[in-house]
């Protein structure tokens, strides 16, 4: 497919696009391995170490020998407001390299007990710091990226299906048809996003439980996001439509479904992965919005959007900023993808125009 | 007799109607052409005939039958009849090999051996003096004669009866479209095959044509033999646009 | 050939119709969707003892909500008709009392961000645009493509950390207590400095967003033929970039506003929540909390109508602005 | 012949990233007053940069190596843009091909006409808009009223060809350079055109820069001809000039 290799030589000239491309991957398979990166399981508490901050990691001990990386432990005691303040205790516990930890049932399949970085009990290591409850956020953030990674992409997914089917039909069909599917995307696309999302949200029982409510989250962003899709998905079956080869093909007894499947639908498909990018940090924003708000993913589960509900108070950013950690994730994962859509669309121009595909 | 335009209607939504009663007949070895200004309806008339548009009212007969249906066109038709359309670089799919796109000619053909199918491949851009080669290349990597040459040697893999042209060379550089013109007229030698030429240009149609019908607001002004035509216009429209043409004047 | 204002007139009147009929649609889905839930409110209050069996059965009365759901639809559709959006449970008071003074927070901050977007994005394209590839506008595209990716939520926590560790801005509400009685001119100084937080984090993503398309547009419409034929004819580089140029690039902006809008008001809920702004965002958000059933769909509506007009100023704007845009 | 009011010596132009790639290679033209010289082409030729270049319009991606460019013995490439500015339209002006795309598609073809009167003799409103009428009826638009205020796109084919026209004459320039004047019209059309171009030679004086790639055409029409191959003025005797003749007669 020439096409696409042509569209990829000019993906790949714009290297920031290809920089994020490779930091969505790490995330993603951070994602995946979440397990063995991560020290703590997303339950795993601590009392003593509410709001503990980043935990400084040594290498020399006090009188200045080599002792490889260490940790020491923490003191908790109240200043004058009560808030808290920890001090480093003389405990010292050794960082372990792929250590014995918490078992864990690896990718769902194998029960495996090593992680990547680990302390023994009573030693914490907060990479990142810890939140109202003592959890690791370092941790919290790997395996929150499961949900936060995942739902935009299964619920841009969904748009897209839909997207095409409508967009295509609407497209390639023309007439009432069109006419008749473009007023209903119009009708979704003109709701007010949010209002629909909470109204949806309402009629989402609260008896479910985690995944059901994670499924019902990318359900109802699929259904507020597959009608902007459409309309850009109908504009390109609207323009493929009138290409000559379309109508050589037809010339030469070709039928719809053979001109829809060789010819209309691969176009639509690869000029429209600009489109599907960028609705992905929509679909994101989306669910982080809901989960800020309490109705999205519920505690001790972990998404990028609950896990800074503790930042909606003020006061906690003022001693414990890096409960805000998880926005900065959420707004590289958007940045990323908008890189990406941008040099994919800029990657795919000309060919959408039918004229300028030398390379 | 080859193809049959029979009285044939078609508006579309504007002020001036599209064909008013379009009749003509087409027979083998006889090559026609269609001229006249944009807005005259020619290109909609190839379109009729290749079921691309239906008509209002009359109907095309192909082989003694009328085509009312876009299926009843899948059969012999769309064997026989084959078109080329204006633009070379919406002709050809990108996406496709030049092998790809000429083995879609043979989608309603019944199948043939790989060594078959590259034989006529072959045969097909040897007419259109295009090296064989060139089949496991893709379209950007051609000009715009060059892929104007592909999309004939497309049209010609089922070895059509009749070759519809549709203002074929009208966007290729002057140069070009010379050496495109000779091609087909040397074509015109080596197979069986009659043109339909659709063209604003005289001097094209002049070349390339046994008769010609001049063609103004959806209806033909006069049909008759090239040489009759050039040298001894009856319809004073096809007066002024032969002035216009050849001597750049026209009366005020 | 002037446009004659009958056909105007036409269009509008289409375009409300089919307005009305889309609000009808979704309050339609919203109700069954909001009747689809098991349990309504009334369940939260048989939980409390005080309240005795009968004033129960005098509530469910009252709504409808012992009738079938297109039957309590019906009842609250002829409600609407006479002005009545129906009751809240949560704040025990009828709808229509609180929606009104939400509906207008919710108009001023989204107004508020519309207008702070439109003015700063449409210059800083043009400015772009016209010093393409210079370091400016490098370092305008750098920036613009970190804060369309900073989520608005965040931004305006953000915002309230600055402010509460300089204390310059008030941390989030619109009015600082006893606002009532401060003087017309005071009070609105008050709320305007309770505004910015959430009105720039709100349009914060669509100056980024707009400028970009701004810069775009500027780009194309230099690049045109008929750009050329102005320099060729000698008018003045300032005729050429800002009536030529500019008007034809804004255009296509125009077509934006509509969808822009819904953005804003999306977007504008969010914000509420977060900076406590007492608009039909943090209502929505507690009625769909309690269920309460007729103050989400009152929400709802408001929500559709801000939308409704919104769109409808755009297309007429475009209307007026392209001349090749035909009125059918 | 009288003297030249443009002239081109030994032009050459190179695009600026690769100066080896040359545009316009020793490229020499006169231009006497009142006489009509034409430029012909195929594409890729490099005659519309040759006249842009005599506009002082080179595009930013090229760069001037050798030559003079004089308007009147004064080399424009020494000249300020504001000074050229007010030249271009004024002693100089250029109609586009594709009339559709040389129209601003959202102001009326009237106000567009205005303003470019406006542009180098600011005259009374309705003396103006009087002279805007007299030029659209020179150039043969049968209700000048009614043309002024439509937009472009309301235009037919053969109206807005000859609209522009007004739009480039309308500062009064000495010479118009004709881009590709006829090319995307019907024969009929072309050949009106044409004979309005001989009317405004001989009713305004005015010199004609004919750019074409229809041979035939331009030899009917221009009093010299120069034939350009790959940015480099051929012969009547070069094989390329020789099947640009042939292509006239099939």
């Amino acid at each position: 497919m020439s096409e696409f290799k042509l569209a990829w030589q000019r993906f790949v000239k714009d290297r920031v696009a290809l920089i994020a491309l490779w930091v969505l991957g790490i995330l993603y398979a951070a994602a995946l391995f979440a397990d063995v990166i991560t020290p703590y399981s997303l339950r795993d508490e601590s009392r003593l170490h509410t709001y503990c901050p980043p935990t400084a990691i040594h290498f020399l001990t006090s009188d200045g020998h080599w002792a490889g990386p260490y940790v020491r432990g923490v003191a908790m005691s109240y200043d004058e407001y009560r808030r808290r303040i920890y001090r480093e205790t003389d405990e010292a516990y050794p960082l372990k390299f792929f250590g014995k930890g918490e078992s864990y049932k690896f990718l769902g399949v194998v029960t495996w007990d090593r992680h990547l970085l680990s302390v023994d009990a009573p030693g914490r290591v907060y990479l990142l710091g810890a939140d109202s409850r003592g959890r690791d956020i370092f941790s919290r953030i790997i395996h929150g990226a499961r949900v936060s990674l995942t739902i935009g992409l299964f619920g841009v997914l969904i748009s897209f299906v839909l997207g095409l089917l409508v967009g295509g039909i609407a497209g390639y069909f023309g007439g009432r048809i069109d006419n008749i599917l473009m007023r209903m995307c119009e009708m979704v696309m003109m709701v007010p996003g949010f209002y629909l999302l909470l109204a949806l949200r309402a009629a989402v029982p609260d008896t479910l439980n985690s995944l059901q409510v994670y499924a019902a989250i990318v359900i109802i962003l699929a259904f507020i996001g597959w009608a902007g899709l459409a309309r850009v998905i109908r504009g390109m079956c609207l323009s493929l439509k009138e290409r000559d080869y379309v109508l050589a093909a037809r010339t030469m007894g070709l039928t719809d479904m053979e001109i829809v499947m060789r010819h209309i639908l691969p176009h639509t498909i690869s000029y429209s992965l600009a489109a599907v990018a960028l609705a992905v940090p929509g679909y994101i924003l989306g669910e982080s919005a809901l989960s800020l708000i309490g109705l999205g993913i519920q505690d001790p589960y972990a998404s990028w959007g609950n896990m800074l509900s503790e930042a909606m108070n003020i006061v906690r950013i003022q001693f414990a900023p890096w409960i805000l950690w998880p926005a900065f994730f959420i707004a590289l994962t958007v940045m990323c993808f908008n890189l990406i859509g941008d040099a994919l669309r800029d990657a795919w121009d000309p060919m959408l125009k039918g004229r300028g595909d030398q390379p | 007799m080859l193809l049959r335009v029979n009285d044939v209607y078609k508006t579309f939504p504007g002020p001036v109607a599209a064909l008013d009663g379009v009749s003509l007949d087409v027979h083998s070895g006889e090559h026609v052409s269609i001229v006249g200004e944009s807005g005259c309806g020619k290109t909609t008339l190839a379109r009729v005939i290749m079921g691309l548009v239906d008509p209002d009212e009359g109907s095309v007969i192909f082989n003694g039958h009328p085509l009312l249906t876009a299926h009843s066109r899948r059969g012999d038709f769309s064997r026989q009849v084959r078109m080329v359309f204006q633009d070379p670089f919406s002709s050809l799919d990108p996406r496709y090999s030049v092998r790809a796109i000429l083995k879609e000619a043979l989608r309603r053909e019944p199948k043939m051996t790989p060594g078959e199918d590259f034989l006529r491949m072959r045969k097909v851009l040897d007419l259109v003096r295009m090296p064989a080669d060139i089949l496991t290349r893709y379209p950007h990597e051609f000009s715009g004669g060059e892929r104007q040459r592909i999309a004939i040697a497309r049209a010609l893999m089922t070895s059509p009866k009749l070759l519809i042209l549709d203002e074929a060379v009208s966007s290729l550089d002057v140069l070009v479209q010379q050496e495109i013109l000779a091609m087909l007229e040397e074509l015109q030698q080596r197979m069986p095959v009659t043109y339909f030429f659709i063209s604003h240009n005289l001097r094209v149609v002049r070349r390339l044509s046994r008769k010609v019908a001049v063609m103004y607001q959806g209806r033909i002004v006069e049909y008759a033999d090239r040489d009759t035509l050039f040298n001894a216009p009856s319809h004073p429209y096809t007066q002024v646009l032969l002035k216009a043409a050849f001597n750049y004047e026209v009366s005020p | 050939m002037t446009r004659p204002y009958e056909r105007m007139g036409r269009y509008i009147i289409k375009r409300l119709l089919t307005a009305v009929a889309l609000l009808l649609v979704m309050s339609f889905v919203t109700f069954m969707l909001m009747r689809l839930t098991p349990g309504n409110y009334l369940d939260t209050l048989r939980l409390d003892p005080q309240i005795s069996k009968d004033t129960l059965a005098y509530y469910e009365k009252l709504y409808q909500l012992d009738k079938p759901a297109w039957q309590q639809y019906l009842f609250w559709l002829a409600g609407l008709v006479r002005g009545e959006f129906g009751y809240s449970f949560y704040y025990n008071v009828p709808v229509a009392k609180i929606i009104g003074s939400r509906l207008g927070n919710t108009f001023i901050l989204s107004f508020a961000a519309f207008l702070l977007t439109w003015m700063l994005a449409i210059p800083l394209g043009i400015w772009a645009a016209l010093n393409r590839g210079r370091w400016g506008d490098r370092v305008a595209q750098f920036i613009s493509y970190i804060v369309l990716s900073l989520p608005g939520f965040f931004v305006a926590m953000v915002l309230l950390f600055w402010a509460s560790t300089t204390g310059w801005l008030p941390l989030g509400g619109m009015e600082s207590p006893g606002a009532e009685d401060l003087s017309l001119w005071a009070r609105s100084w008050d709320m305007f400095r309770h505004l910015i937080i959430p009105a720039t984090a709100l349009s914060l993503g669509s100056i980024a967003a707009l400028q970009k398309i701004m810069r775009g547009n500027m780009l194309d419409v230099l690049g045109r033929q008929y750009i050329l034929a102005a320099r060729a004819r000698g008018l003045p580089e300032h005729r050429v970039i800002y009536v030529h140029a500019l008007r034809n690039a804004i255009n296509p902006m125009i077509t934006l506003l509509g969808y822009e809008f819904s953005a804003l008001l999306s977007g504008a809920a969010l914000m509420e929540i977060i900076t406590s702004w007492p608009g039909l965002g943090s209502l929505m958000l507690t009625a769909v909390r309690s269920k309460d059933i007729y103050l989400v769909m009152a929400s709802m509506m408001m929500g559709g109508v801000l939308f409704v007009i919104g769109n409808l100023l755009a297309d007429i704007a475009l209307a007026k602005a392209d001349p090749r845009i035909q009125i059918k | 012949m009288n003297e030249a009011i443009v002239s081109v010596k030994n032009l050459t132009l190179a695009l600026a990233e690769s100066p080896a790639t040359l545009i316009l290679d020793d490229v020499s033209l006169v231009v006497p007053r009142g006489s009509i010289v034409g430029v012909v082409g195929g594409s890729g030729s490099g005659k519309t940069t040759l006249g842009l270049a005599m506009l002082g319009l080179i595009p930013s991606a090229m760069q001037v190596k050798t030559g003079k460019i004089l308007w009147e013995d004064r080399d424009l490439l020494m000249r300020g843009p504001e000074e050229l500015r007010r030249m271009r339209g004024a002693r100089v002006s250029m109609s586009f091909q594709e009339a559709a795309s040389a129209f601003d598609p959202v102001f009326t073809v009237g106000d567009q006409i205005l303003e470019a009167m406006a542009a180098h003799n600011p005259s009374a409103g309705k003396l103006a808009r009087q002279k805007m009428f007299d030029l659209l009826s020179l150039v043969e638009v049968p209700d000048p009223r009614r043309v002024a205020a439509n937009y472009p796109h309301e235009l037919s084919g053969g109206l807005r060809q000859r609209a522009m026209l007004a739009l480039a004459l309308s500062a009064k320039p000495s010479v118009l350079i004709a881009d590709e004047p006829t090319s995307s019209l019907d024969v009929t059309l072309q050949a009106r055109v044409m004979q309005l171009f001989r009317k405004l030679r001989r009713d305004l004086g005015l010199s004609i820069v004919l750019i074409a790639h229809d041979l035939g055409m331009v030899e009917r029409l221009a009093d010299e001809m120069v034939v350009l191959s790959k940015g480099c003025v051929v012969g009547k005797d070069h094989p390329y000039a020789r099947a640009l003749m042939s292509a006239q007669e099939m």
